[in-house]
């Protein structure tokens, strides 16, 4: 049994690396997601945020622009699983009094 | 101006909510039920004044923080976001009336946290109806996730482990999706749903993207209970309390078959994936075994939530199988037989929590009261979900498999035809051993001894009866406005490239 | 041969750390250990993003005056870092609500050991 | 294409009996005014159906679309000579046996009678739309609906035997009722089109002989099971653990007939004569209708329990039809529908006196029936009547029919299937006439004293039935014009045309 | 069973205060440092690596720190138990009212381009918004931490 | 050569991650896994991504390793695997 699982994630590992072997190599500045301009001209959007976040939050970390104003969903997402967690632990902690 | 931010309102009002409530709680107890109870209402106004907007003048995109979709998150209303997001919040408004009774009833004093959660179970799968970015739906699904571990972990003294369960298998299934989204994202460099189905077919080696693709549809696949991905699902539903049970039962799976849909339909071109790659037969013969499977262990339980959460295993097959046939005909029922199988299973839960509040148990063989005559509207609402879940006329469930069976003949694949038949004869063996349960005296006298102790003496309460019979009305209606329903609403949703 | 090495062996290391997170979760029977497992796999997918963001010579995402901003090229992709900043947000919340989940099977169950946490249950 | 006209009535006509349902559950405390809605909904029903007739014989197709079910296709009624004559049947009939059914349950002290009359009134509503359906879809939608009404009354005594035949009802109906789903789809899928036309519609679009025959079979094997074609005809017998009334309507009238009423929709107006031939589709279902012919009258020789018997010959009889169908000859044809209607009034006599028999005198098995005769004599009477009638002896109604087939089989130069007619008719009598001798011609047991007929509201309508076999067999056009719509549907249906019927006025 | 010794005093019910003064004196000392160097790394995201999220665990570790060094019933003035959950209610409020407050302003959610601040560019508009949201972040992200500790604790 | 540092880092968190799952004093796995965490924080750091390194040594070896610490502690130490 341990040994038949063993083998069905050896040959998931085996597909798994056969596929990584044909994405971007690492630190590749022209792969997809790393370069300026995509196949069809537009700007995309990883070089777009380095180019613009200063300009558009007078803010210099990146990082803390895209987070907190361009893709300030994901933030209040993120914020809000932070909160299920708590209201979670409550729910599923809480002893009832008999 | 309230229209253009329709997108947004229905994920954010249930957020706002969730926040709401344990403030309020403060206050009085009973407060956070109406708080949740006018969110859900609110949402589902919003859902269905969307709908309106989208079926008369075209889709909604809402930017987020007002930046352009592929630098910004973006809120889409189409068709099809728009159609799931009105029976979501439908049907969520009505199990949520009706968990009012039942959260004092099983889950008592600790009801806060009961509604919060819902409510951020509800915010998360709105949000990934609406949203129109890969990551953002990652975020959601994570919030409906944990919301839905927690609300099942409540229960009968098994909830934590089933629960347990399936928050490992739920949080792999996510790292699959985020995994493929990787694959995804590095061969694409957008994650914009609308930008990236745009962007793939320059995609030289589609191989990357193809897998990221398949380990989404694995993770997907886990969230939904696609067949060998089900282990959790009966476990989960069986031990959890009622409410908890007949909020997420209905809506969770179907909002991740959405996602299937959206990524096999809408992010991929799906006649390329049906002609040159396996993935939607492997799909669709996933969804036809889960539909044996499912109904055959459905028929071996005794206890009346786990059978119908394995016959939720079923369902969810006819769904996959739809998608799996990737054309119109499959589309169509996939999205059908998702809105009929949300209402009759919803109905099915709720009658079974009537029976949990009244009876104190909904195990098979001790139902052995005269309920034909103790509790008819909930015995005769389950009649006619049990009657559509087999799929007789004029009842919704017969439609979608109608439309199933179709696209199967139009494709000739014939062991699906059989497999749909097959499937809906053991639904009705299943179904129609409850109802005789119901409705006929039994031959032999019940050997368990505290059956008296149990018996149920009146109907349910008003407050979980209306949301029944709603339902139950429901079916009859979307049953005989079906060809409306598909005319109006499903057919304007087929992606176009799908060819109609 | 040598290139490849160079190229990919992040992405090979990190479908190990996967797998035998994946491992851990399948065969490991202590319910602590899967969770190990579960958490194991999420730094993977996480570091995965993470190395899909580098280039090779450019710099941390904090605007540095010395560069010019308009060349891309200078500065790491951001992007995937703001993404795995949420990503392992929550996972830590998942594994919060797991212990959580922990205590209560502990508490009734007096045990974490899932051949007889079933035992129990029967 | 004949003038049609939108007319409400076929919807009034079949919702009536749907309408009383809830009247019914509603006054279930109060059974007098239960069993006049049931009469009211009987008479109404019937009422709009006869006044159908005149505009059908005039020609003129009177249609309604209720609802569309799924883009392209309606949920509608159609009032064609066909559906005509059987809607004829069962909503005349269904009058005598509510009178019948409510002696019978009064009479039997039956339980739960207020699911009965509404399970009847459901079975009734669903067949007049099974009649009345214009096409494929609406006639599966009636046909399940029709399945389900008919499980609690199949249960309806609440014994172990009694659960055991309706679960098997209830699978061999409902995989019939998907194997007609998957048909219906397919046909949908290679033509378009639902709606029946004479000459049937699969004419252009069958190409390939091994689709054609699957087709085929899944529709025979859909609507064989009700139509008790062998080897899917078990149930009917198990399912006379039902009371003698439902036994009598829904196995002798409503239910078989319906399904085979499904074979002439399927044959004739869905594939077509032309079709059938092509294929060699006619062959195989001669072939299975005479094998159960043959079959079924040699397994009822050997049935002692009455209502068994009358089980058996009803699923011979109901191949009659089949085979008369299948015969793709106008005089087979037209004699397969004059079965239909002469079948009905001369089986439901013959239940109506088994059950006569059984709540007056609790006799189920034929070698108790000694002597009878004498103690209720009105009752044997139309027995008799019955029995001619089946075994084919004029001047009562089936010998008309009988000859039609047997002018059908002769016609087509088939005449293998005449001899089964006539062996047919032979083993009829070889198992009726004994009943007969017994009931008359041999001494009754001391158990007989003291009894005498049932219940006016039990022997009032045996008489009807009785007198109207007769009738029909000396004036086979009386009082509906049976005779001129069965020539005329067959006419049309052989020549892939409708409305021959114009002038056949009165 | 072996018997290990427990590194805090976590009894089955509730944290005692630790037995060792070195750990008491210790957590008393270091959680206002680490209260310091949260809030930096806070107020300090916008310029380097940082913000609402690892300042938040920062403040959270401090009060952890406290709970376990000096014990649970000891450190309710602190933060009380009572209040984490409200309190990350209300920090998820300031995040989401922020967002609905650019909806009133006219412009959609979370632009906060839109504010009515007619003294600032729209740039630093971003900027402060940001700010304010990250404040949301915090407290939600503190409280929720503490929150799941004393509920692992206490029940 | 930094890439060399990077793969002998990876090691180290392969190592860990079997360590982790291999130990059966709990305790021992859960501080094997904040070294794991650690681990992946440094690689993040190595590979630019400053943020989520400072964010994962906070959470990894920090708000991670005391919720470990707690649930070990009010469950149990030992595991049979």
């Amino acid at each position: 049994m341990k040994l038949h699982q063993a083998l069905v994630l050896l040959a998931f590992a085996a597909v798994l690396t056969m596929a990584a072997m044909q994405l971007p190599a690492r630190g590749d500045a022209a792969s997809p997601a790393n370069r300026v301009f995509n196949t069809r001209g537009e700007p995309v959007a990883g070089a777009h945020y380095i180019s613009h976040a200063e300009k558009d939050a007078a803010t210099p970390n990146m990082v803390t622009v895209i987070l907190a104003d361009y893709r300030s969903f994901d933030t209040l997402g993120e914020t809000l699983v932070v909160f299920a967690g708590g209201i979670a632990c409550l729910f599923i902690l809480r002893r009832l009094k008999p | 101006m309230m229209t253009s931010h329709i997108p947004l309102l229905i994920p954010a009002t249930f957020l706002l909510a969730a926040l709401l409530i344990p403030l309020a709680a403060l206050l009085w107890r009973r407060l956070s039920w109406l708080l949740a109870v006018a969110a859900t209402g609110l949402c589902f106004f919003y859902a269905v004044k969307g709908l309106a907007h989208v079926t008369t003048a075209g889709r909604l995109h809402y930017h987020l923080a007002g930046w352009q979709p592929p630098f910004g998150i973006e809120f889409v209303l189409d068709p099809l976001s728009a159609f799931f997001s009105v029976f979501v919040t439908g049907v969520a408004l009505l199990a949520l009336i009706h968990a009012g009774r039942v959260v004092a009833h099983e889950v008592s004093g600790v009801d806060m946290g009961f509604y919060a959660l819902a409510m951020l179970l509800l915010a998360g799968l709105s949000g990934m109806v609406v949203t129109g970015d890969l990551f953002n739906l990652y975020v959601f699904l994570e919030i409906s996730a944990l919301a839905s571990y927690s609300l099942i972990a409540r229960g009968d003294p098994r909830a934590p482990l089933s629960a347990f369960r399936y928050l490992t298998l739920g949080t792999t299934g996510a790292a699959f999706y985020l995994l493929g989204l990787a694959f995804v994202y590095m061969s694409v460099g957008s994650l914009n749903l609308a930008d990236v189905s745009h962007l793939l077919p320059d995609v030289g080696d589609t191989r990357p993207v193809l897998l990221g693709l398949s380990l989404m549809v694995l993770g997907i696949g886990l969230k939904m209970a696609l067949f060998p991905l089900h282990a959790w699902l009966a476990d989960a539903y069986t031990h959890a309390s009622s409410a908890a049970t007949a909020l997420i039962a209905p809506i969770g799976t179907k909002v991740a078959a959405y996602v299937l849909l959206r990524l096999m339909f809408f992010l991929v071109d799906p006649q390329y994936l049906r002609d040159q790659t396996p993935l939607p037969a492997i799909v669709g013969c996933l969804g036809a075994a889960g539909m044996l499977w499912g109904s055959i262990m459905a028929m071996c339980q005794k206890e009346l939530k786990r059978m119908l959460a394995y016959s939720s295993v079923a369902q969810v097959g006819y769904i996959a199988l739809g998608i799996g046939l990737a054309s119109p005909l499959g589309f169509i029922g996939a999205t059908l037989h998702a809105l009929n199988h949300a209402c009759m299973k919803a109905c099915l839960f709720l009658v079974t929590g009537n029976f949990r509040v009244r009876l104190g148990h909904s195990t098979l063989p001790r139902l052995v009261d005269d309920l034909r005559r103790t509790m008819p509207w909930s015995a005769a609402a389950f009649t006619t979900a049990a009657i559509s879940m087999v799929g007789l006329p004029p009842l919704a469930g017969f439609f979608s498999k109608w439309y199933l069976v179709l696209g199967s003949i139009q494709q000739s694949n014939w062991v699906f035809v059989a497999v749909l038949v097959a499937s809906s004869l053991l639904n009705a063996v299943y179904f129609f051993r409850v109802l005789e349960r119901l409705y006929l005296t039994p031959l032999a006298p019940p050997d368990d001894t505290d059956v008296a102790a149990a018996a149920a003496t009146r109907e349910a309460p008003a407050s979980m009866l209306a949301p029944t019979l709603v339902l139950a009305g429901a079916l009859l209606v979307l049953g005989i406005f079906n060809a409306w329903i598909v005319s109006t609403f499903i057919n304007p949703m087929i992606p176009s490239r799908l060819g109609w | 041969m040598l290139e490849i090495i160079k190229g990919y062996y992040a992405y090979f290391f990190l479908v190990a750390v996967f797998c035998i997170g994946l491992f851990g979760m399948m065969v490991k029977r202590n319910l602590m250990k899967k969770v190990m497992g579960m958490s194991m796999v999420q730094s993977a997918v996480i570091l995965f993003w993470i190395v899909s963001a580098f280039k090779d010579g450019a710099t941390v995402t904090v605007l540095d005056p010395a560069r010019a901003v308009e060349d891309a090229d200078l500065y790491l992709n951001p992007l995937p870092h703001t993404l795995m900043l949420t990503a392992i947000v929550v996972a830590v919340v998942t594994l919060g609500v797991s212990f959580a989940l922990l205590i209560v099977i502990y508490r009734r169950y007096r045990t974490l050991e899932e051949p007889l946490l079933l035992e129990k249950m029967q | 294409m004949p003038v049609t006209h939108e007319s409400v009535i076929p919807l009034l006509a079949v919702l009536a009996p749907l309408a009383a349902i809830p009247l019914i559950l509603l006054s279930s405390r109060r059974p007098n005014l239960r069993e006049f809605w049931t009469l009211a909904a009987a008479f109404t029903a019937c009422g709009l159906i006869l006044s159908l007739l005149p505009g059908v014989l005039a020609g003129r197709t009177v249609a309604y679309d209720i609802l569309t079910i799924s883009p392209g296709i309606a949920l509608s009624l159609r009032v064609d000579p066909t559906g005509l004559f059987f809607a004829i049947i069962c909503s005349s009939l269904w009058i005598l046996t509510s009178f019948y059914s409510i002696g019978y349950v009064r009479g039997a002290g039956e339980k739960k009678q207020t699911r009965y009359f509404a399970s009847f009134a459901l079975c009734i509503g669903a067949t007049l739309g099974i009649a009345l359906s214009a096409n494929l879809l609406s006639f599966v939608i009636f046909y399940e609906m029709l399945s389900l009404g008919t499980y609690p009354l199949v249960i309806h005594k609440e014994t172990r035997e009694s659960y055991r035949s309706g679960r098997m009802y209830l699978t061999y109906a409902l995989s019939a009722g998907l194997l007609l789903i998957v048909a219906t789809a397919w046909t949908w899928a290679l033509a378009h089109n639902l709606d029946f036309r004479p000459g049937g519609f699969l004419g252009g679009v069958l190409a390939d002989e091994g689709a054609a025959r699957a087709l085929f079979l899944l529709f025979i094997a859909g609507v064989g099971v009700k139509a008790g074609l062998m080897p899917l005809h078990s149930w009917l017998p198990a399912a006379m653990v039902a009371p003698t009334p439902v036994s009598a309507l829904l196995h002798a009238v409503a239910v078989v007939k319906s399904g085979v009423f499904g074979v002439i929709r399927v044959a004739g107006f869905v594939f077509g004569p032309a079709t059938m031939q092509a294929f060699g589709l006619d062959t195989i279902l001669a072939a299975v209708a005479a094998v159960t012919i043959i079959l079924a009258s040699v397994i009822a020789l050997r049935q002692d329990n009455l209502k068994k018997r009358l089980a058996f010959s009803t699923i011979g009889h109901l191949s009659y039809i089949v085979l008369g169908v299948a015969l793709l000859s106008p005089e087979g044809f037209m004699g397969g529908l004059l079965h239909l209607a002469n079948h009905a009034t001369t089986k439901i006599a013959l239940f109506f006196c088994a059950g006569a028999i059984y709540v007056n005198l609790h006799k189920t098995e034929i070698s108790e029936l000694d002597g009878i005769g004498k103690v209720m004599p009105w009752t044997m009477a139309a027995f008799t009547v019955g029995v001619l009638g089946l075994s084919g002896v004029p001047p009562i109604n089936a010998f008309v029919s009988k000859f039609y087939l047997c002018k059908g089989a002769v016609s087509s130069g088939q005449l293998v299937f005449l001899a089964v007619f006539l062996a047919s008719g032979l083993l009829n009598m070889a198992y009726f006439f004994p009943i007969l001798h017994r009931a008359f011609f041999r001494p009754g047991g001391a158990g007989l004293h003291g009894h005498s007929e049932a219940s006016p509201l039990m022997v009032v309508p045996i008489v009807i039935v009785a007198v109207l076999s007769l009738v029909l067999g000396l004036y086979p056009n009386a009082l509906v014009h049976f005779f001129d719509l069965a020539r005329g549907i067959s006419q049309s249906v052989m020549a892939g045309a409708a409305a021959p019927l114009a002038g056949l006025a009165p | 069973m072996i018997e290990h010794a427990r590194p805090f005093d976590l009894a089955a019910d509730r944290c005692g205060p630790s037995s060792s003064p070195i750990i008491r004196i210790a957590s008393r000392g270091l959680a206002p440092l680490i209260q310091i160097i949260g809030l930096y790394v806070f107020f300090h995201g916008h310029y380097s690596p940082g913000g609402g999220f690892q300042g938040g665990v920062l403040l959270a570790a401090s009060i952890i720190l406290l709970r376990m060094g000096l014990g649970f019933a000891n450190t309710q003035t602190v933060m009380p138990s009572g209040w984490t959950v409200p309190l990350g209610a209300v920090g998820g409020l300031i995040y989401i009212g922020t967002g609905f407050f650019a909806v009133l302003c006219g412009g959609n959610f979370l632009d906060y381009g839109v504010f009515p601040m007619p003294w600032l560019d729209p740039p630093h508009l971003h900027s402060y918004g940001i700010l304010f949201i990250e404040v949301g972040v915090t407290l939600t992200v503190m409280s929720t931490l503490v929150a799941i500790f004393d509920h692992l604790l206490d029940g | 050569m930094s890439w060399l540092i990077e793969v002998f880092l990876f090691v180290l968190m392969v190592v860990s991650a079997l360590v982790a799952l291999r130990s059966r004093d709990l305790l021992a796995a859960a501080v094997t896994l904040s070294l794991f965490s650690f681990m992946a924080a440094v690689i993040m750091a190595s590979l630019g991504a400053i943020d989520v390194a400072f964010t994962e040594a906070v959470v990894g070896a920090g708000a991670v390793g005391v919720f470990n610490i707690v649930a070990i502690t009010l469950t149990t130490r030992e595991s049979r695997d």
